[in-house]
């Protein structure tokens, strides 16, 4: 049939041709026009903050209060009128609990969205994955969690210039509270963790300084993320004789293994003390599985002073229901602080504001003063031991601070691009 | 060629404590055709799965050609020339009859477009769906379908067609064609062909050599009319 | 043309539309031209973000052609190519750091694709032989990702575990000719230009003999079988060559991402290539690559404003295109064109 | 020997548990031939219906059927509404309920959030068995388990709705002369098996507690207790398979790392699958 109409095939492959193209080159330009209109940029208009956090996956958990803090230190700004006369917008970027999702939507936000600065991420694997992408755009990440150190060289997200760290290191987490533990409840630790650079490096540390002060490491483990059973752990620990099971395995994980851990019947027999589970993953483990047990963190819901209270009134008003915990609190102090920093500087053009957060103190911190040390961007912070209380029925009433100090200057770092000041 | 084609000897295969083969022998020349019939349970197919290789026996052997071929998988056994065709229809029902004799044709190792599609058409010519070239296998009616299957096997230059119930499903104008079509085909291309088959009367049309099955074992040989006459087979399989 | 009288009437009516010689092929490539041209124009149009990225998601093109492969023609569904892009990827890594100058780099890549073409083949004839296939390979292809994904995070020596692994933009060099990927707009027309290059095989592929018996197994495995093929060899190479096509695209990934984690390997990862695919179109390759391009892209623009309705939303569309379109939207398509083609 | 005691109850109450996650999928696979990737969402849900029913006053000994009966009712409907068109395509199944999986995780977190949430133990206190102890919560949910594998058995082998299933399984078309609706068959194994998993949900999630990622977890893990043990029995096949991917991977992680092991125990489980797939092939038809 074909032969019959000869002018019939190239005709019809013409219009063919036109068509599709019309379809195919219609579908992405929306996409393409959607961006690159906005800008931020310096000079006028709102400062631009790309904020990366985990909204979907395992640390969603977390997600709510990471980006909660931000943007009620946002709106406090912006209701005194923003920085330099500008209002503060944020651009939020789910980064999927997944950080190969973080490189990716680091560079949209610096590409793509032009912010002048980012906030968040919340792993150490996630902020070592955003590293190379700051530093490439330079552009300055505030990163709020509690992590391992600066004494990873290789890591792009370690004594980066680019990057300030607002949560606490373990000498600031761990070691003010380790001689308290050894003394109280026996000196044999198995340190048991999640498979990643934080717990390892952790852990690490707090075995040089268990060994200065005469405690023993009876075992050490590392449980892949995502596990969901710890059996073969627990015997491990139960094996060794353990007096303490000084715990960073983090997330939904941590809520399996603190409930096998209960299970097994060994909870009554060791202490716990975790450095990976605030507020919020406690609410997950729950009052049976977690009574009794220790964690300490630079914040806590619990802390009774002025600037917390006031903290919580506020968070409570605007989000009702989050659980907020240290990682948020952190991300608060670095909204401020970087406000604070735009002030000081007179500008967000990223060395300015650089050397306005450097040696910057922040008085109004809900734990206390927090000050940003100079020469490896790490945070002075008040550091908290804190109990889970039997039969706690929510944030209020689930810990008990039972020792703390008001501000720990970070051990020094022994990365070998330090100091970061630049001339 | 001296000696036949296929050569059977002494079969025998057990699924539990089901003697399905006992002892079987058979002998297939070129150029003839060789119905088994027997009975249901009688082990027509498990002796035609021991011929094309998806079933091992337990003992005995299986001699294509004068090799040993007991124990080739039945992707080899094709390739060298025994090739099935199923019960049901086998083919490729989401392709056009073309795409689907030209799966058969490169099987015979024709490659290159040109060479393919002539001999695709071809066979087509053969099976008479040369009007259906480009209809969607999957939509041809039934009795069409045991034809294209047995283009099938004349694309990939089959020596030995092994055929199960051909006629199964088809109307009666049709069986009488498929017994004109497989006469034409043992005449024009000296093949072998084994059918396997309940119609009795499509039998007798194929006026082939017989051998009848009873519960694995061979009860009787000979030309239809031999096989109709003996007393055992009336017994077993006419109901008398 | 004639028609014999003997066609039963209920599908003589579908045999007049389909009677003809259908010009297979030509539809898909004209939209492919289409899709690859305006891919070509995007770096003079778009922003630099856009260039930076598009790389990333015409290599998740390419992994979902790798799919297609498989899926769409082999009938060979698999949840585990993620697992093969993730082995491209540390490959690339491990050795591009380990091995200095362009060595390290091609030793990267070359073992790379000979270690998933060797993984695959390995275990898919290993299973093949036995008939293991179906639902049931499904399962094993779902612990080739649970797998690969428990050692890219274990392994953390060698792979920096959870914590990812950077990899640095490489040089593709051969005597000092060749491309630095280090330029995002240089990369950019690399990976179309590899893309272009793996679409253009896998169509060649998919008319080639192979292809065909490939199809051929998949519509009846026993009766490809009964015609003489070695089923299980071939969906073995076709298994093979697929993922040594993911890993390829993997390895290029690594460098273009920068960044590699084990959620790559991941069953999320691993099964949102078979979303991408079957939304796409399983039969046509072209329906994988825009299957990948155009979610990835509407994914990144509407994960952070709505995460969950975006989600729910494409959960829906899946269900609807499997319950609707079998062939996928693309596919569904080209058949569509090419039915107002024919009766024209 | 406390200690090899402990190992004995642990790997026998993980087995148990993983079996009881397990039997729904393999009611639905095994029966109706569908690979149910919602599993794991129907898990979700049963959880989450147990916490939100406790919200609201309920008895925890009341949310858990009332989670059956809720996951059991949403996969009738769904079975009603699109799986049942299906069933002659495996892959079309599978992806079907991936479909439901990305739906109803979603929709799981649109209603009730990403919070993890506690479910408390309704039977506090532990229980020591020569030597071993565990929880009390765990022996019951042990002993439920026990229970629904026996009743499994007895519907499979001592009933006349059990034969008729064993004859559908043999011969779908056979078994329609032998006056079995098929397809309401069909329907009530897929209800089944989502009950099953809703009850399973409610029961572990004092255990471990509910949150939206919860079920992908012990989805594949389930899918290996239906590798390894799709060759028996249902009854025999859940439990076998529980045993060697939980009790296996417990044993090994006793000697080496818990990945390691879990790798060990799953190439095994290909292993069982190579070496015994007839078996396995018969129920599903190859595509």
């Amino acid at each position: 049939m074909t032969s019959l109409d000869p002018a019939g095939p190239s005709r019809r492959s013409f219009l063919k041709t036109a068509a599709l193209a019309g379809v195919v080159a219609a579908a992405p330009l929306p996409l393409l026009s959607a961006c690159g209109a906005s800008g931020g940029g310096s000079g006028s208009g709102p400062i631009r903050i790309g904020v990366l956090t985990p909204l979907s996956g395992p640390w969603t958990i977390f997600g709510k209060a990471h980006l909660a803090g931000f943007q009620l230190a946002t709106d406090q700004i912006n209701a005194k009128g923003g920085t330099l006369g500008r209002k503060w917008e944020l651009v939020v970027a789910d980064s999927k609990t997944d950080s190969t999702v973080v490189t990716q939507q680091a560079n949209r936000l610096a590409k793509q969205e032009n912010v002048d600065f980012f906030a968040g991420t919340f792993t150490s694997a996630e902020r070592n994955a955003a590293a190379p992408v700051v530093t490439a755009a330079d552009k300055l990440l505030l990163y709020p969690t509690f992590y391992e150190g600066q004494n990873q060289d290789f890591y792009p997200g370690v004594c980066n210039p680019n990057i300030f760290m607002f949560g606490s290191e373990p000498s600031g987490q761990v070691y003010p509270f380790l001689e308290y533990m050894l003394n109280k409840h026996g000196k044999r630790f198995f340190l048991a963790g999640s498979d990643y650079v934080w717990p390892r490096e952790t852990n690490r540390l707090v075995k040089a300084k268990l060994a200065e002060l005469g405690g023993e490491v009876v075992g050490e483990a590392y449980a892949p993320i995502g596990t969901a059973q710890f059996g073969g752990l627990i015997e491990k620990i139960r094996n060794a004789d353990t007096d303490v099971l000084f715990l960073s395995v983090v997330g939904s994980d941590s809520v399996a293994m603190r409930q096998q851990l209960l299970s097994s019947g060994l909870k009554d027999s060791l202490t716990v003390w975790s450095v990976g589970n605030e507020e919020s993953s406690t609410s997950g483990i729950g009052p049976a599985a977690s009574a009794g047990d220790y964690a300490s963190f630079d914040y806590f819901w619990a802390l009774d002073n002025p600037k917390n209270v006031e903290f919580k009134r506020a968070m409570t008003k605007k989000f009702p229901g989050t659980i907020m915990n240290n990682v948020g609190v952190d991300m608060y102090n670095a909204a401020h602080m970087a406000a604070l920093a735009i002030e000081k500087a007179g500008s967000v053009e990223t060395a300015k504001m650089r050397a306005g957060l450097e040696d910057l103190v922040f008085e109004d911190a809900p734990q206390g003063k927090v000050t940003m040390r100079a020469e490896d961007h790490q945070a002075a912070l008040p550091s908290f031991l804190a109990k889970v209380r039997e039969g706690w029925t929510g944030v209020d009433d689930m810990f008990e601070i039972v020792q703390s100090v008001d501000q720990v200057v970070p051990s020094d770092s022994t990365c070998a691009k330090l100091p970061l000041r630049r001339p | 060629m001296s000696g036949p084609l296929l050569d059977v000897r002494a079969l025998s295969k057990h699924f539990g404590g089901v003697q399905a083969a006992t002892d079987v022998h058979l002998s297939v020349d070129a150029g003839s055709i060789t119905s088994v019939i027997g009975p249901n349970g009688a082990g027509k197919s498990t002796l035609m799965a021991m011929l094309s290789g998806h079933s091992i026996p337990d003992s005995g052997n299986v001699f294509y050609e004068g090799r040993d071929v007991t124990k080739w998988p039945a992707h080899r056994r094709a390739s060298a020339g025994v090739v099935r065709k199923f019960q049901r229809p086998a083919y490729f029902p989401g392709l056009s009859v073309v795409e689907n004799l030209e799966i058969g044709v490169v099987a015979a190792g024709i490659r290159g477009g040109r060479a393919m599609r002539a001999r695709a058409r071809e066979v087509a010519d053969i099976v008479q769906l040369d009007d259906a070239r480009y209809v969607t296998a999957g939509s041809l009616p039934h009795g069409r379908t045991q034809w294209l299957e047995i283009g099938l096997l004349l694309a990939c230059r089959a020596r030995v067609m092994l055929l199960d119930e051909p006629t199964a499903g088809m109307t009666r104008q049709e069986t009488a064609d498929t017994a004109t079509l497989i006469h034409q085909l043992v005449h024009d291309l000296e093949m072998a062909v084994v059918v396997v088959e309940h119609d009795i009367d499509f039998v007798r049309s194929l006026d082939s050599q017989v051998t009848v099955l009873h519960l694995g074992q061979v009860i009787a040989t000979g030309s239809m009319s031999d096989v109709e006459q003996d007393a055992q087979t009336r017994l077993v399989y006419l109901g008398e | 043309m004639s028609f014999k009288v003997e066609v039963s009437h209920e599908t003589a009516s579908r045999k007049v539309v389909r009677a003809r010689r259908p010009r297979r092929g030509n539809t898909e490539d004209l939209l492919a031209t289409v899709l690859f041209a305006v891919l070509f124009a995007v770096p003079s149009v778009g922003d630099s973000y856009q260039v930076f990225i598009l790389p990333q998601y015409m290599l998740f093109g390419v992994l979902a052609m790798s799919l297609c492969l498989v899926w769409g023609l082999g009938g060979i569904l698999s949840f585990g190519q993620g697992a093969f892009f993730l082995i491209g990827a540390y490959a690339l890594g491990i050795l591009s750091t380990r091995v200095s100058g362009s060595l390290g780099v091609w030793l990267g890549i070359a073992v790379g694709i000979a270690l998933s073409a060797a993984v695959a083949g390995a275990l898919a004839y290993f299973l093949f032989r036995a008939r293991v296939r179906g639902s049931y390979f499904v399962l094993v292809t779902l612990a080739i990702s649970t797998i690969g994904g428990v050692i890219a995070t274990s392994a953390s020596d060698l792979t920096g575990g959870f914590n990812g692994m950077f990899i640095s933009r490489v040089q593709l060099t051969v005597s000092g000719w060749g491309v630095d990927l280090a330029s995002d707009s240089t990369s950019y027309y690399f990976v179309l230009a590899l893309t272009i290059g793996v679409y253009v095989m896998l169509r060649w592929l998919s008319r080639s003999a192979f292809g065909r018996v490939l199809v051929g197994i998949r519509e009846n495995e026993e009766r490809a079988e009964a015609l003489g093929y070695d089923v299980a060899l071939r969906k073995t190479l076709a298994f093979s060559l697929s993922a040594a096509i993911a890993a390829m695209a993997g390895a290029i990934y690594g460098t273009e991402a920068g960044f590699v984690s084990p959620s790559l390997a991941d069953v999320v990862f691993s099964t949102s290539i078979v979303l991408w695919v079957a939304i796409g179109g399983r039969d046509f390759f072209l329906g994988g690559l825009v299957g990948a391009l155009a979610i990835s892209l509407v994914s990144e623009k509407l994960n952070s404003a709505i995460p969950e309705y975006w989600q729910l939303l494409l959960g829906v569309l899946f269900l609807a295109v499997v319950i609707g379109f079998r062939r996928g939207i693309v596919g569904s398509a080209i058949l569509a064109i090419d039915r107002v083609g024919d009766r024209r | 020997m406390d200690s090899f005691s402990q190992v004995i109850l642990d790997g026998a109450t993980g087995t148990l548990i993983l079996a009881l996650v397990a039997l729904g999928l393999a009611v639905i696979f095994g029966l109706g031939g569908v690979l149910n990737l919602g599993h794991g969402a129907m898990l979700t849900l049963g959880a989450y219906v147990t916490w939100a029913c406790q919200m609201h006053g309920v008895p925890f000994i009341a949310c858990v059927p009332i989670a059956a009966v809720v996951v059991g009712v949403i996969g009738l409907l769904f079975e009603l509404a699109v799986v049942r068109h299906f069933y002659d395509r495996p892959f079309e199944t599978l992806l079907i309920t991936y479909a439901f999986y990305l739906i109803a995780t979603q929709v799981i977190q649109i209603v009730w959030g990403r919070a993890v949430h506690n479910i408390p133990n309704p039977l506090p206190g532990n229980v020591t068995i020569a030597g071993a102890s565990t929880r009390v919560y765990t022996i019951v949910v042990c002993g439920v388990c026990i229970a629904l594998l026996s009743l499994t058995w007895l519907v499979m082998y001592r009933t006349s709705v059990g034969t008729r299933l064993r004859a559908m399984l043999q011969n779908r078309e056979m078994a329609s002369l032998l006056g079995i609706d098929a397809s309401r068959t069909y329907s009530a194994i897929f209800a089944t098996g989502a009950a099953l998993a809703g009850l399973a949900g409610a029961l572990i999630s004092p255990l471990f507690s509910a949150s939206p990622d919860m079920g992908s977890l012990w989805l594949v893990r389930s899918f290996f207790v239906v590798i390894a043990g799709g060759l028996g029995a249902l009854v025999g096949g859940t439990l076998l398979g529980s045993a060697v991917i939980s009790g296996g991977t417990d044993v090994f992680s006793l000697f080496t790392s818990q990945v390691f092991a879990q790798t060990v125990v799953f190439a095994l489980a290909i292993l069982i699958l190579r070496v015994r797939p007839e078996g396995l092939l018969r129920k599903v038809p190859a595509r």
